[in-house]
């Protein structure tokens, strides 16, 4: 090869062109090389050292969530045929990919009955930053009204962007669990971009879209843009964010069908009215027809890109998160029309009972009554970490600390509590039996953990 | 001659089964009534949903998603999957995208449960496997671009270019300036400019110079002290090492700028150049192309950064700490939100990045160690010079020339200018009918200072065997357009859909099914 | 019309991409050199080899195996895949063979470290879960066959008739008896004779009446004291239920024969009747067959074997015993050599069987239960009945009529000498046909005592909507064939290779890539 | 559908077939279907309760090795296209599958130096059973003259199938550890239908191949069978069973790239001599070229099979283990030419290390001194089921307990001890430290295990 190329060493391809002054002369002070096998055991030994939900009795939520998924998603994301294509640049040999993605946008538009969809974006919080970024070229206007019920990690994800675009943002507080609705009235006016909360809230409560979105409305104007951060497993029983005055609905799509990954890669959702087709982020997959007539698809309204817009395009993203979208449709598929709305039934009094059964517990109450879906929050009088490591001696995971997340001083001693159709009955009951141990030792002061251990495995 | 024969592709529509195959979406196929899930039972008490959650916050009708059984959805979707062109399958010379093959026992160590069903809030000290793999790979990325700090929260590469642009406006805020604006050179790829916007920057073109360089002049004329950065890619779009690096670099340092490396090349120079001995203060890197992370049709993918000490204060939080254990009981890893002299610019997304990619880039960078990594640039460098030397062989530079210098780094990028006029067939023609030949076709009109461009990457993982046959296919392509243009400007046949029509697509645009 | 379209497939050879690859086998790739494999490295003494393994005894030259890296293996078995038509994308109505779908579930369960990486010799105590779980599907085989007693040993279908005939020997013999004869209907698979010969008795063949059961004239004549066993299934190879089981039982007991059921077609009557409650004394199931494990394209299988007491004593070795554990350590499950009134025909195989396949059919009875594989029998029985009668509804069956009975319980049996007569074209020329329209063909030839049979088995998870289309193929095809025979006796066009010169292959073997 | 069929009810078309008195009127007493997270978590909890090559540092082999398997083998495996199909009755669309078969054959050809392979069969030792049926129809003689040196397995499968189709087998002792020659010229006359023997032997020793096949046919003739049961792995360092005068070599292929799944499926090979084709058991690939001229393959030589030749076909076998082979061929390509001669040497020489650093050991002697490839037998002085459990305690299997599978006096005290490459020369090493103090502390009278769990989390 070297002959036919006219250089008498690789080296000498270097050489010719980068310029001694900025060539590494050493190696690289990294491990050798190992076989299959030793990398596969190195892995596997660091894996040990991780506490998986296979490996404990885990109610944690907060933005990801132990759901099953199914055998085929895996089956299906690994063929070769889906796993190795880069985006599909040449519509001829991708259609596989690209019907994927209009069937993922069909899907999306189905959850949350809006008109328009795009073929994903990165996750949850930057998608609400990216919604944003839509809202500011949409009206150009200077402020973000957000509800202090979106997640903690979607807030600072907007934050960081905006200051980026210099939009600044102004949060609204919560009462009574929900976003206090005369504050949210108050704060809105004709210089508010976009009007931004999340459902169900942070804390697990549903929030009262329509009146928030009618609110924002009344108090911006039409160019206001109403942007909800939702859940989309809570959409099996809530009403969709389409049938409650949202213009931009967006959020995290790790629960559908999706590994936990510890955060990632899964994808973002974002979904919008018809209006605001045109300023839609990321990719969007299209129906069209071939020279011969035949049915395909092709990404469309590339004008919005950066490939083609550069410093005009609508966001500056590109890879985005396909496979994992592919993921989303099938396990849509696989839940079905009717699957869809039963396992949301089935959060939902499962998580009714989670909630009143904890709160039935001395020392634990509920943080607030708003209904709850799939997570709910209580508060534990008791200090939040030494109980969390209590339950985890005692194989249960009780859910995330709330302070610890949010930072906010009404949130100390706040548990949040998800439920997923992994967690059976026997299991929330065994979470309130440890944790209500758990909670009785540290308010008796503390004493060693293993009255809680012997609770657990009775 | 094409990816597996020596003949010569069909010239006229075959109607393959593929082809007859209509394309049915999931939502137009099953039965009412049909599903795949079956619901765990309801344990708990029965109680009737609006004593839960008040009539009017309920969904009224449940979404017109799909109802089939499991074996069709199955059916469905590997015959969707049969409709893609694969780098399992085939050649992808796809330039700027490094399709080099992707191990299959990264998928493996992916999938273990460790890692896979690990909640991205479980405590650090019960996840201290994955803050050390984590940790692993910073340093690795940290020695491999010749930079301190690394952060590898950024989704993707164009995430990773946002995070830079952004670290930059806080590093000069900083310093109580605020600059406007941010250079990049006309080669530069899409999302430098788009992302400059969205970080609320103006974008200044630098041009580029007859060896396909950043052009000096037109650099120190531009370079103020109102730019706050300069994004440069180096090797370049153009597969070319920029020889005035460091040049370039005093020039941007010395008006207070700092220099911005676009990391989506790096697979030309692993192990043998660093950028961060180029001058350059902040890298990202394309973990789904350098470090093989499989690109899944479009994502998902992870753009890790590395940055020198005066940004390192800004870097996004949560960031991975190692706290020297107490003798025996090793080091003990932790995410903290501060630490010393922190001003961090804040998220850029929840949780703590694409973990999932981290576990495959870091079996890769394990498996194949420094002297791995050197040799994969290394080959990757020779592959593309040597397909570049037996198109020139095959006489394909006749009609598709080098657009700038003489060798190449990983990739390169001909001219289709000469073919169009010579042969009176396009770039995108040239594509279309390579799709025939059964390849992948480079990348086109990319970048767009290169009339009618063909960006090709071979990458290292290809053999002489697949580069002689590639080559072999554009010359024989050529000599078909030289008797039938038409043939190309038809092209393809043999997919299972043929040309498209994208006009019509955007003019009237349907993107979901119709229910 | 065919598979997935409304239209006629082509009538030339459409000259695919799959057609113009030319078959290289892995042999034929690669460099010297060249390779996948990273060997640990050698941490122990590096001893001479000659010290440790005498010249004479050490092999001379390297096997001349593949030299391939991994990129090149993966794309050369990705694109042989392809070559291949699979259940998973299409239909596969191939009769006696339960071609029902693959859940995905049990190759995730079946990958279990703790089921995929157990060793067969792992002490009981140690492999309880595994124990277990055999000794749960040998519960669940018992209760659908009716007959006490299991053994989950043989590999496959024909390893469990071997196992059952050998039984019989051991059963007859321990009665001081030696008898030399086994009786099996002409309808008979050929595993049965084949699997009597090779147990040391001679084949007696039964004749099939008009209704297509045993004709019981020619079985009182020929159930003499020698013969040691009739072998039946039921439904028989024409997809009929043999409404004289009892009588036929009666007469083969008369004489101390054993009666053997051939326990393929088991998927017509799960949970509806069973071969014990018939009067069968052995029986073997296919677990790849009715019980859902993966074909893979011709194994594994698994042919596990239920007896009644009077057999029990000759099972193969090792069994699974349970013992009931002190109080509150639940049961214990050990494999045991001897039992009380152990006369054990000894082993069949190496360890307990094909354990991976136990746990895919296993994990199939969990999820369906009692009701799931009732409903299961009783849908592949309609799906049949519906398929045959939309076949007489658009007139199919006046050229291929059902060559027995009126109704059929999981498959059907047409008879094409009709249309061989008719339209001139053979039910191989049907079958090939059927190739270009996208479909698998049913079973042909088969049983022998059809003309020109083809044997139609469509399962319980195939749609309606594929029968229907199905159905329509056929007619259409018939249609084609009326206008023209040619195009089914020169068909198929649009496969990877059209048809082969078997007789060639056979006269002049060439069994091996040549080096 | 019932309107179409022309019944009122399902019921209906088994009512009309099927006579009410073998009609089961009662449900199946089968537990009730579970969804499919369930049936998963009852399958894990299951998994749970097995000790697998994972969890503790197994040195167990007797037959099957825990060998790694390379990720491209599970993931070519599970595509659908090689999963799913049944066995390639329709040659134009089953090309994927024969070619595979074709190149197995290849691969075995090569492995064993003989010229004629099939497509597999299921497994070793019934592999030998179908060898021993081969050699009856090829020379009609009555007996066959067995090595001692065979897996017990294979001895007792062999005895089950040689006693339906009538032969007597009579067994050789060893001496030294291999065959007895003396014994073995003794045994073998014209009324010798096969000689077998195994290489290596049961106890890990290896024979003289050639020695025993020329004593064999010099005894017997030419016409009777020299049949081998031949470790694959071995034969990276070992003659093959062609060069060694072997008409049939078999054997298990489990080593292949399959896992060890508590003993199957695996495959088994079977090769031959030219002069064999003919009587071989099993599907044959076969290459040929279609109507237009293009190569391809067919299952070949059908006439020996069930299907065609019914009760004179050469073997009964029809579903055998495709895809186990499949598994065994890219397992080979993946080793490659020099990669699986490296493989063998390297598990030639950590074999000969372990068995010296272990006899070195008190109370620990080489059961026999024979040249030893990947597995070697040892004595102790000291009951063995004993030190085996207090090897477990310690979280490490030394190896099988021969006398418990081979049933013989001489092999009282017997270990088995097999090393793949996945066994590294620490893991050796820990094997002897916990080994020799498991012996140690029973010859001393066995007190409790508790100083050997000390001694390996050393
Ligand atoms: C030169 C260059 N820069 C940046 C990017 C953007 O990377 P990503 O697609 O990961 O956002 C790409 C990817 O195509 C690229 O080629
Ligand atoms: C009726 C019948 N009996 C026996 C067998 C043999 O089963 P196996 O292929 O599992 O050996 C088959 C398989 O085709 C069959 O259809």
């Amino acid at each position: 090869m070297l002959a036919a190329i006219g250089v008498s060493s690789v080296q000498e391809i270097f050489d010719r062109q980068i310029p001694r002054e900025v060539r590494l002369d050493r190696p690289l002070d990294l491990p050798d090389g190992q076989s299959e096998q030793d990398v596969y055991e190195h892995l596997r030994a660091l894996a040990a050292r991780n506490v998986s939900a296979e490996d404990e009795l885990c109610f944690l939520g907060a933005g990801m969530y132990d759901h099953y998924v199914p055998a085929i998603v895996d089956m299906l994301m690994e063929r070769s045929e889906f796993l190795t294509p880069y985006t599909p640049y040449q519509p001829e040999i991708s259609q596989g990919g690209l019907q994927v993605m209009f069937e993922y946008q069909t899907a999306i538009c189905e959850l949350t009955a809006l008109p328009v969809s795009n073929a994903s974006v990165y996750e949850g919080p930057s998608a609400v930053a990216s919604a944003g970024y839509l809202a500011k070229l949409h009206n150009n206007r200077s402020r973000f009204v957000v509800s202090a019920g979106l997640h903690p990690h979607t807030l600072a994800t907007l934050r960081t962007y905006a200051h980026g675009y210099g939009i600044e943002v102004v949060e609204v507080p919560l009462s009574g669990g929900v976003t206090d609705p005369e504050a949210w009235a108050e704060a809105i006016d004709e210089n508010t971009s976009a009007a931004i909360f999340a459902q169900p809230n942070f804390y697990g409560a549903v929030e009262d879209a329509a009146a928030l979105s009618a609110a924002a409305k009344a108090a911006g104007g039409e160019q206001l843009v109403t942007i909800a951060q939702v859940d989309p497993i809570a959409l099996g029983v809530l009403a969709p964010p389409g049938e409650c005055g949202v213009d931009v609905a967006v959020g995290e799509g790790q629960s559908l069908g999706n590994r936990l990954d510890f955060g990632g890669p899964s994808f973002g959702f974002f979904a919008a009215r018809e209006s605001y087709l045109r300023r839609m982020p990321g990719r969007i997959a299209g129906e069209t027809t071939d020279v011969d007539g035949r049915r395909g698809f092709v990404l469309t309204l590339q004008t919005r890109e950066q490939h083609i817009r550069r410093e005009k395009a609508t966001s500056n993203i590109c890879t985005s998160q396909a496979l994992n979208a592919l993921a989303g449709v099938v396990y849509l598929s696989w839940l079905g029309r009717q699957g869809f709305v039963e396992l949301g039934e089935l959060l939902l009094r499962r998580t009714n009972y989670a909630r009143e059964t904890l709160c039935s517990l001395d020392g634990v109450a509920a943080l607030h009554s708003q209904p709850v879906v799939r997570e709910f929050a209580v508060r534990l009088d008791a200090d939040v970490a030494a109980v969390r490591r209590r339950c985890a001696a005692a194989g249960v995971n009780p859910g995330a600390d709330l302070h610890a997340l949010t930072g906010r001083d009404e949130d100390r001693g706040g548990l949040l509590v998800a439920i997923t159709e992994r967690r059976s009955r026997a299991d929330i009951d065994q979470l309130v039996e440890v944790l209500g141990q758990a909670v009785a030792a540290e308010r008796r002061g503390g004493e060693s953990g293993r009255r809680v251990e012997v609770g657990a495995s009775a | 001659m094409s990816a597996e024969t020596k003949q010569r592709p069909p010239t006229h529509s075959t109607d393959t089964a593929l082809q007859r195959e209509p394309a049915l979406t999931i939502f137009q196929r099953g039965a009412p009534g049909r599903r795949a899930f079956q619901c765990p039972e309801l344990d708990v008490p029965d109680v009737p949903l609006q004593d839960l959650l008040p009539v009017h916050l309920r969904r009224s009708e449940p979404p017109r998603l799909p109802e089939v059984s499991e074996p069709e959805i199955v059916r469905h979707y590997v015959r969707l999957s049969k409709r893609n062109f694969d780098l399992d399958s085939g050649f992808y010379p796809l330039g700027s995208c490094t399709m080099k093959h992707n191990p299959r026992l990264h998928e493996r160590v992916a999938a273990l449960p460790g890692h896979a069903r690990l909640h991205p809030l479980q405590d650090p000290e019960r996840a201290q496997g994955a803050l050390e793999l984590m940790w692993n790979l910073e340093r690795a990325l940290s020695e491999v671009s010749g930079l301190p700090h690394v952060c590898l929260q950024p989704s993707a590469g164009s995430h990773g270019e946002l995070a830079g642009v952004l670290l930059t406006r806080a590093y000069h805020e900083a310093r109580g300036e605020t600059r406007h604006k941010v250079l990049t050179p006309d080669t530069a790829h899409g999302t430098n400019p788009a992302t400059v916007t969205m970080a609320g920057f103006e974008v200044v073109k630098i041009a580029t110079n007859p060896d396909g360089g950043v052009d000096l002049d037109d650099l120190r004329v531009k370079a103020d002290t109102d730019v706050a950065c300069l994004m440069l890619t180096n090797p370049n779009t153009l597969g070319l090492f920029d020889s005035n690096i460091q040049e370039i670099a005093r020039i941007v340092h010395e008006v207070g700028a700092t220099l911005y490396y676009d990391g989506a090349n790096l697979n030309a120079v692993m192990g043998l150049s660093r950028p961060g001995d180029m001058g350059f203060d902040i890298v990202h890197f394309n973990l789904h192309k350098s470090f093989t992370q499989p690109h899944g049709g479009g994502g998902p993918g992870s753009g890790p950064i590395a940055v020198s000490d005066r940004i390192e204060p800004f870097l996004p939080v949560p960031r991975i700490v190692r706290n020297e254990g107490s003798n025996d009981d090793g080091p003990r890893f932790d995410l903290v939100e501060d630490w010393p002299g922190a001003k961090s610019i804040g998220r850029l997304r929840g949780f703590q990045g694409n973990y999932g990619c981290f576990v495959r880039s870091y079996a890769y960078i394990r498996s194949l160690g420094a002297p791995g990594l050197k040799d994969a640039s290394e080959t990757a460098v020779l592959n593309a010079n040597y397909l570049l030397a037996r198109l020139r062989q095959l006489g394909v530079s006749e009609h598709l020339p080098l657009a700038y210098g003489e060798l190449c780094l990983h990739e390169f990028v001909l001219s289709g200018g000469p073919m169009k006029r010579n042969l009176k067939i396009k770039t995108l023609d040239l594509a279309k009918r390579l799709l025939d030949y059964g390849y992948h076709p480079p990348t086109v009109y990319f970048p767009l200072l290169v009339e009618e461009a063909l960006m090709v990457e071979p990458t290292e993982t290809e053999t002489k065997e697949t580069l002689d046959s590639f080559a072999e296919a554009l010359a024989e392509l050529l000599h078909e357009a030289a008797e039938d243009p038409e043939i190309a400007q038809n092209a393809p046949y043999t997919t299972p859909v043929r040309r498209l029509d994208e006009v019509g697509a955007a003019k009237h645009p349907v993107i979901r099914q119709s229910l």
